[in-house]
């Protein structure tokens, strides 16, 4: 597969992910899109490192890849606390 | 191949004026911070298109993990909720349409003039200055030779951050999570070797590739937080360690400063490093501002003093 | 054996790209955030996984082709645990798994059960 | 090279001036200077695109500015947080 249409196929892919931040409906929904996204630019950087001869691109995988953990872990512990427990949204208690 | 640069550009482009505007104007505050986060991770592709390499890290680090970070744990403590939509009177709506047209206009002109200016570009006066200054690669050399003293103040600026984040109170204490979360250290002890290891392969690099202090300093900024939310570091809330803490924090500014009195003393002007010892003398500068940096946001992250 | 590798590369990495598209539809289309927590845990670095071998197939170096792993193993750790941490914090919180189409009973009791003790 | 770059930054850059004015909440105000920001870096690093080749010193001026964007983002941060709080509920478990 050439690897510029596989780099499109892919950025198309992350309409989704922006659709999913954009519509929810919890938290967790949005978190994920976000993680897609991360996961999708790993891949872009990779196959641009490939396509332009950049291994330096790797690097910037590599961060991506280390930070993605971060953020999750930020959000299971400081967001969703007890904090908000009080003030669930309905949509969110409706699952869809 | 130039369809496909064209194509590339106008997806990126199109991507991150959607995450502005969601982040901006959605009407959930959660939701908004999310677009950020994701807005941050596009720019980072945006960098790597404009060959911009060492922009490209630290925003990937920075501007992806840290900001982020920083947001979601504030958002944890505020109110939670829809914004209510500002409602304007019917007499209100033209002249606030056109204040605002006239701002977007505004800066469309102000690009515009901006990409007229000429551009004669300082590339080559510091490829001939290159060979004194140490390193290999030009935006090291300009970061902590050429104009070492942006840098200097810059870590002063920070400091100044956390002084005040600081001179706030004391540490908020986060919010018990819902639930057990055993996953959690079991990620902190798998990732922890890494986020060791790759600072040291950036400040490794940053001579002569794109890497360097503030890449490195913020991925283990990054990776002090995610020990911070596993309750990895109890020293940082000791009393005793307090002392140790606020010297490792100034370390990079204390270091720094000293370097630039050296040169002071020895060539007679302020900065001027001995080309003999330029580079051990970056290297080290680099592994106390990359420390320095790494706990500065740590420091931040508590939200108030520590200890106290 | 070099010429074998750069024969399967491009289809290792078609293949990987046909992953994420099938990761794409889970995410949008799966009814609940546990669901959609499977479309990406699973489809995702799987399409990663095998996008990382080929493009290690074509790699100059073997250190090259040892980081594009390296990256994918980070991925992997991070996204797994992640998952976790996500699912058990929404299933605390109460977000109610969708069982059946239009059926949500015997989740409601766990939901319930969920939020009782947290 | 092609205006995009440039343009896309002015319309970020008119964006969160928008943002900026139209803002309800502090955070989002934050958030509106984080894309300011951004956008002003963008044109910074496409300016640094000269017929001489990359420019080291807009790159640099940049790297600087994440720096302290992050730095007043905390700092920012923390005030909202303790403007918002009750006194004395920093010690609550």
């Amino acid at each position: 597969m050439p690897l510029p249409l596989a780099v499109m196929l892919l950025l198309s892919c992350a309409g989704v992910g922006l659709w999913r931040i954009w519509r929810g409906p919890s938290g967790a929904d949005r978190m994920l899109g976000a993680e897609q996204l991360s996961t999708l630019a790993i891949a872009i950087l990779l196959l641009l490192g490939a396509f332009l001869d950049q291994p330096a691109l790797g690097d910037v995988a590599l961060l991506f890849a280390l930070l993605a953990a971060v953020a999750i872990a930020t959000f299971v512990t400081r967001t969703w606390t007890r904090l908000h427990e009080a003030q669930r949204r309905p949509e969110e208690a409706e699952g869809d | 191949m130039s369809a496909f640069v064209i194509g590339f550009d106008l997806l990126l482009g199109a991507g991150l004026l959607w995450l502005a505007w969601q982040a901006l104007f959605h009407p959930q505050p959660f939701a908004a911070v999310v677009h950020f986060m994701a807005f941050g991770l596009m720019m980072a592709l945006a960098w790597v298109r404009l060959e911009a390499l060492d922009i490209a890290l630290a925003e990937a680090a920075i501007g992806a993990g840290v900001t982020g970070a920083l947001l979601l744990a504030a958002l944890g403590r505020l109110p939670d909720g829809p914004t209510p939509r500002r409602l304007l009177r019917a007499w209100q709506r033209p002249p606030v349409a056109l204040a605002l047209g006239s701002v977007l206009l505004l800066s469309l002109w102000l690009v515009w003039v901006a990409w007229q200016l000429p551009r004669p570009g300082l590339a080559a006066e510091v490829t001939a200055a290159l060979p004194e200054s140490g390193v290999r690669h030009p935006v090291t050399a300009v970061l902590l030779n050429l104009r070492a003293l942006d840098t200097l103040l810059e870590v002063a600026v920070m400091l100044g951050a956390v002084w005040l984040v600081w001179s706030l109170g004391p540490e908020l204490r986060p919010y018990a999570p819902v639930t057990a979360l055993p996953g959690l250290p079991a990620l902190t002890r798998l990732l922890h070797p890494l986020f060791l290891m790759v600072p040291a392969y950036l400040l490794w690099r940053g001579s002569h590739a794109p890497g360097g202090a503030f890449p490195a300093g913020a991925v283990l900024g990054a990776g002090g937080i995610l020990l911070l939310l596993a309750d990895g570091v109890p020293w940082m809330q000791r009393p005793e360690h307090q002392p140790l803490l606020r010297l490792l924090l100034a370390a990079g500014l204390v270091l720094f400063l000293g370097l630039a009195l050296g040169g002071l003393l020895l060539t007679g002007t302020f900065f001027a490093i001995p080309l003999a010892i330029a580079g051990l003398a970056i290297l080290a500068v680099e592994v106390a501002i990359a420390l320095s940096i790494a706990l500065m946001l740590m420091a931040c992250y508590l939200f108030g003093e520590p200890g106290r | 054996m070099t010429e074998g590798l750069a024969l399967i590369a491009p289809w290792l990495i078609a293949a990987g790209v046909g992953f994420f598209l099938t990761g794409a539809l889970g995410l949008w289309r799966f009814p609940d955030a546990y669901a959609r927590l499977h479309a990406l845990t699973k489809a995702d670095n799987l399409g990663l996984g095998l996008l990382c071998l080929g493009l290690a197939c074509q790699a100059a170096s073997l250190s090259a082709a040892l980081k594009l792993l390296l990256v994918w193993g980070l991925v992997l750790v991070a996204s797994s645990i992640g998952a976790t941490l996500i699912a058990s914090t929404a299933l605390a919180r109460g977000l109610r798994p969708v069982t059946r189409r239009g059926s949500r009973r015997g989740a409601r009791r766990g939901a319930r059960r969920g939020s009782r003790d947290s | 090279m092609s205006g995009l770059f440039p343009l896309l930054a002015a319309l970020l850059a008119g964006l969160s001036l928008v943002g900026l004015f139209r803002a309800r909440t502090l955070l989002r105000r934050i958030l509106a200077l984080n894309v300011l920001a951004s956008a002003l870096f963008l044109l910074l690093v496409t300016l640094a695109r000269t017929e001489a080749g990359l420019d080291p010193v807009p790159h640099a001026m940049v790297l600087t500015g994440i720096v302290v964007a992050v730095s007043t983002t905390a700092a920012a941060l923390a005030l909202i947080l303790r403007a918002t709080e009750p006194p004395g509920d920093g010690k609550e478990p």
